[in-house]
């Protein structure tokens, strides 16, 4: 019998029961992704149940939303899943274009595409680094990072920031593309699928790696379905289902590519999910690059957007799973509700049912792999 | 000079020498394996490692040093004083302790005790005492934990790699240092190459025993923050640090004094001499190399932004040319004194060579957990060893009974264990019960 | 589909209409839990994509519960709007979609709208001790926890 | 050589008898265990000037480094409460008080009769350099039979405690 546990940052809480104590994973541990505490009640080593307590990173984006015009509310939405920004945007933009009315011009939409898979890559291998080194892998965090700075070049160059890039307008893009763009997203392309075959030396075949990641954290179809679960957690469970095919948008439909699926959904699933999909967006990028039409980059709407009153519900496969945008209007140039649909929300509720019997060390793990981003997920 | 000293205590005129050298050297040494892990670490993950602190970061170990002495020393309130102050004492004390038995060169030894090998397995035993005591002093539930397992996994891995060591007793005849050394050269083969499963035991479980790489789940920095060292701060905490070290020194010491041949010459039998002189080449190579070191370094010394890294650089390719010196001049010097020098070197070379092993392993593969930790150390490690030691037990019988030679009587024994270890690896899973069966 | 369930809920079922080509029907409250058995049974809707509300305080009900649904296998999207009023609990819908849990918080938690026979009906994203429901049209953007800064900080909050 | 062993001994002698009147009178369970550490060392020490370093070696190996950290382990699993560090002395003292008095007299008249026949060994005869040898061939040859029975029983006993632990888990 154990007596009172202390987290990094919470006060002591006496013990329960026989032998079960609470761990305070608090909000400062080195391994939860951002400010996210995890309350488990352990009986032993194993854990007999947690709760996750958010609202930490919680800015009121969405009562902002309703003060701002459209084209003010657009960077706000790169602050959600900072790192993976450009494809917020891509879905507020689309979104508002919808409730107009109008599309983007063709050649906005396929520069839109390359720079959203660019962006899905790098959250992925941001993931894989981080994930990497929270279960003990030192090295692969370096090699990602290192690909990662590549693409964060590119989008410099292009939109002048690197991280929240506020890259996209309404009705299409503000920059042309620079002149050089296709040769650098080319050369990325191509040696990134070397780069790829090391990562997978390094822990695909890797003893312990599986040691670590098989049968960890399994969700199965059926739960990860009634849980709202979507994304690579949602197809690594078995379920064949991206809405860049089942819906496509911006300029999905003109290229081929496939989507990965496994069937136990555990962690070594999801992370074999990820890589093949990391491909799928070079291919993806390849194939843009190839030919990116020539023509008006922005589509005719005024400067003072006043959308017809309404709503709309549009969604995008972000690389963290559905991020959908519900946007209200009232006729005025500023949104009435915008309300986000944020997949790191969504996904942090199968933490607990994937938690449920594993170990400590698992715990990490399932974090992990459930690729949480607290931005997104406290809005 | 034998006569200054009265001659009751003559005989412990030189250990106390040697000791005070070791025990002068030894923080030097764990900071620049420090330097060398970090130096090494950056340079598998495609970055420049620690730079600032002179040339290189040359002098980044001393900057540690200091730091951590002027660091400020908590001692948590409700801490078991006596305890906290205690533990890191005791595992730096034993960490030392074992370097008496560890044979460096033929000549450079504290003492030869005829049961050397035993006693240092006996000493880092104790070593356990050190943490475990840390973590129940600092009273934080964190530490206690950590030092509980790690004692658990210590206790678990020292009886695999003391079996693997039973092995290669069993060719050598001896737990003396000087005679296992000894009795590589006269069979002619290092036993790393014929006990090569001994071998691989051994660096699995010398990893798991000073707390490493894949194994350092104790202080794994995700789940228990710093194990039983989190509550040390400042100048107690570098203690425990040294002790680390100190320990990862002694267990690369064994396992090149047993498996790699201690002072050995590499390639001992091949003799062909630089033309025209009788110096064989391979002696000549640690003094050729050394001097190739301090040549690199005098190229560096313009490079150096800052002009007291030049001055520090120059240093250091002096250092090495001295030491080139040395060994050349050993070239010349009566055989004694020559494989005193040498074997010292090649000693110090293949100890260097085991830690880069460990520090290569440590950035390739991901930490275990602990369940899995302990079900490779008791269903795979310990099994195999046991089987290892059978295999050599009959390979000797072999070579007494039929005369085999001792590197034919143990070729099948070898490709008996490794057939059991297939067999065990197969399935992660609990062993089958075929192990048993082996040892014709 | 509209036919099947007006037939289906007769005058549960208020009005069917397209905005945007999306297809919205608007539903009774106190029907929304069958009417979602319905969807996820029979209509095969079986992912609750989002589940958020909707303040409009000049109407007399207030709230609109909006609930995004989705199927795989048509590969169509539906949203059914409940409105509520005030202080009229809303049926909670935690057992056909396990998704629900949370977002059912989060909006009892922005609006106040209480879902009877949710397990543990709590503020999910602000602290507990927490006055007011932000999202509320009524609640002034720049209104502060001040008694929280106050208490916990010391200070005035400079807002 | 003659005095400075004598000196060691007389040491190693002092720590042990000291350090076991402090085990005893120790409140805090950790601090008794780390001086019963102690004692036990200091009669390896005492092997150790006997030449006698198998049994040297034993000694720590088995006593301090196997048996104690099983003591401390448990001291440490077990969270003992506060009210165990109290003092526990009840009226069973005076038993044992008067036992060790017994004893006490044992000693004096066993030093007392052999007084003539106690020396203190001058050189212990230099025992076999190799006495590990030494010690394992006896332990092989005429010991035979005692040794495996020994080995018996702690198969047994491991296999109990495996049975135990199985029983505990399951």
């Amino acid at each position: 019998m154990i007596k009172t546990i202390s987290g990094m940052d919470s006060v002591n809480t006496t013990v329960l029961g026989a032998d079960e104590i609470i761990l305070n994973m608090g909000p400062q541990h080195p391994s939860t992704h951002g400010v996210l505490r995890v309350k488990l009640k352990l009986d032993g080593e194993r854990v007999a149940g947690s709760e996750c307590i958010i609202g930490y990173l919680h800015r009121g984006v969405e009562k902002i939303a309703e003060h701002r015009s459209y084209q003010q509310f657009a960077p706000y939405v790169d602050r959600m899943d900072y790192v993976a920004a450009v494809s917020n945007g891509l879905g507020y933009c689309e979104a508002v274009e919808k409730l107009l009315g109008t599309e983007a011009p063709p050649r906005a939409r396929v520069v839109r595409t390359i720079l959203t898979e660019l962006q899905r890559i790098a959250s992925h291998l941001l993931w894989l680094g981080t994930h990497a080194l929270d279960i003990g892998a030192l090295t692969p965090v370096f090699y990602c990072f290192r690909e990662r700075e590549e693409i964060l070049k590119i989008f410099e160059k292009y939109c002048g920031a690197r991280l929240t890039t506020h890259a996209f307008r309404i009705g299409g893009l503000q920059y042309e593309t620079y002149d050089g763009f296709e040769e650098d997203t080319k050369r990325f392309c191509n040696d990134f699928s070397k780069k790829i075959d090391e990562y997978e030396t390094l822990l695909t075949e890797n003893r312990i790696w599986v040691g670590r990641t098989k049968g960890v954290g399994i969700l199965n179809a059926a739960d990860a379905i009634a849980l709202g679960v979507t994304g690579p957690v949602l197809r690594a469970s078995g379920v064949k289902w991206d809405l860049r095919k089942a819906q496509p948008y911006a300029a999905y439909d003109q290229y081929e590519f496939d989507i990965p699926t496994r069937e136990t959904g555990d962690t070594y699933d999801r992370y074999v999910v990820r890589m093949e999909e990391m491909r799928q967006s070079r291919r993806i990028c390849l194939q843009a690059v190839e030919n990116i039409p020539t023509g008006p980059i922005m589509a005719r709407i005024g400067k003072v957007l006043k959308p017809p009153p309404g709503e709309v519900y549009h969604s995008i496969e972000a690389p963290k799973g559905e991020l959908g945008y519900y946007i209200v209007s009232d006729g005025t140039t500023q949104p009435y509700r915008v309300r986000v649909r944020p997949p790191s929300f969504i996904n942090l509720q199968a933490f607990d049912k994937m938690a449920k019997g594993s170990l400590i060390a698992d715990v990490v793990a399932i974090i992990g792999t459930i690729d949480i981003v607290l931005g997104e997920v406290d809005r | 000079m034998g006569h200054l000293i009265p001659q009751s205590i003559m005989p412990f005129v030189l250990p106390v020498v040697y000791a005070v050298v070791i025990v002068a050297v030894l923080p030097l040494l764990a900071g620049y394996i420090v330097l060398m892990e970090r130096k090494v670490m950056a340079d598998m993950q495609a970055r420049l490692g620690p730079m600032r602190v002179g040339p290189h970061g040359l002098l980044q170990p001393i900057a540690d040093a200091v730091k951590l002495l002027l660091k400020e020393d908590i001692i948590p309130d409700k801490a078991d004083r006596l305890m906290f102050w205690f533990a890191p004492l005791v595992s730096v004390t034993m960490a030392l302790l074992a370097y008496s038995a560890l044979a460096i060169g033929p000549a450079f030894q504290i003492a030869d005790l005829n049961i050397g090998l035993l006693f240092i397995l006996a000493i880092s035993s104790l070593g356990i005492y050190g943490i475990v005591l840390g973590g129940w002093a600092s009273n934080s539930h964190y530490s206690l934990l950590g030092a509980l397992r790690s004692a658990a996994q210590l206790v678990s891995y020292e009886t695999a790699a003391g079996l693997a060591l039973i092995s290669v007793l069993l060719l050598a005849g001896s737990l003396s240092m000087k005679d296992i050394v000894q009795a590589q050269s006269d069979q002619g083969v290092w036993f790393g190459f014929s006990v090569p499963f001994g071998f691989f035991i051994y660096l699995v479980g010398s990893i798991a025993e000073t707390n490493r790489a894949p194994f350092d789940l104790p202080e794994a920095e995700s789940e228990l923050v710093a194990g039983y060292m989190t509550e040390y701060s400042g100048f107690r905490w570098s203690l425990y640090f040294l002790a680390e070290y100190a320990n990862m020194v002694i267990v690369a010491g064994i396992a090149t004094t047993l498996f790699l041949g201690g002072w050995l010459r590499p390639g001992a039998r091949y003799h062909e001499q630089i033309p025209g002189t009788s110096i064989e080449f391979l002696d000549a190579l640690p003094a050729l190399l050394t001097l190739g070191v301090a040549l690199y370094c005098l190229s560096l010394v313009p490079k150096q932004p800052v002009k007291i890294q030049k001055i520090v650089m120059a240093l250091v390719a002096g250092l090495c040319v001295i030491i080139a010196g040395v060994l050349a001049g050993a070239l010349v010097a009566p055989p004694a004194v020559m494989q005193g020098i040498h074997g010292a070197f090649w000693f110090m070379a293949k100890v260097f060579a085991y830690i880069y092993a460990f520090l290569w392993i440590r950035f390739t593969f991901p930490r275990y957990r602990f369940d899995q930790l302990m079900r490779l150390g008791w269903r795979f490690l310990i099994p195999l060893a046991l089987v290892n030691v059978i295999g050599v037990g009959v390979a000797i019988v072999l070579r007494q009974q039929w005369a085999w030679g001792p590197i034919v009587s143990l070729i099948p024994t070898t490709l008996a264990t490794l057939g059991v270890a297939m067999l065990l690896a197969k399935d992660d899973a609990p062993v089958s019960e075929a192990q048993t069966a082996d040892g014709e | 589909m509209t036919q099947r369930l007006k037939a289906r809920f007769g005058d549960a079922f208020r009005e069917a209409s397209l905005d945007r080509k999306q297809a919205i029907v608007t539903i009774a409250l106190e029907q929304l839990r069958e009417i979602s058995r319905y969807c996820r049974d029979e209509e095969k809707f079986d992912m609750l994509v989002d589940l958020t509300a909707v303040d409009w305080p000049k109407r007399e009900k207030r709230f609109d519960v909006v609930l995004n649904l989705y199927s795989f296998a048509k590969n169509e999207r539906l949203r059914l709007k409940a409105h509520a009023g005030e202080t009229e609990p809303a049926p909670s819908v935690c057992e056909i979609w396990p998704a629900a849990n949370w977002m059912e918080r989060e909006c009892y938690d922005m609006f106040g709208i209480v879902f009877e026979g949710h397990p543990n009906l709590t503020r999910i994203l602000l602290p507990d001790e927490w006055q007011g429901h932000p999202l509320r049209k009524d609640y002034d953007i720049l209104k502060q926890d001040t008694d929280w800064v106050r208490e916990n900080l010391g200070i005035e909050s400079g807002q | 050589m003659q005095t400075l062993n004598q000196a060691l001994f007389i040491f190693f002698a002092v720590l042990a008898v000291a350090s076991a009147i402090l085990m005893v009178t120790r409140r805090n369970i950790v601090h008794g265990a780390v001086f019963l550490i102690t004692t036990l060392l200091s009669t390896a020490g005492i092997f150790l000037l006997l030449q006698a370093e198998f049994l040297f070696i034993v000694q720590i190996i088995l006593y301090v480094g196997g048996i104690m950290v099983l003591f401390v382990f448990v001291i440490m699993l077990v969270d003992l409460d506060v009210s165990m560090r109290l003092v526990q002395f009840n009226r069973q003292w005076i038993v044992a008080g008067a036992l060790a008095l017994v004893l006490a007299a044992q000693f004096l008249f066993a030093i007392w009769a052999g007084r003539g026949a106690l020396r203190l060994p001058a050189m212990a005869a230099e025992i076999s350099p190799k006495n590990t040898e030494a010690v394992g061939d006896a332990l092989f040859s005429h010991y035979m039979l005692s040794f495996e029975i020994a080995s018996i029983l702690l198969l047994v006993a491991m296999i109990g405690a495996v049975v135990m632990a199985k029983r505990r888990v399951g």
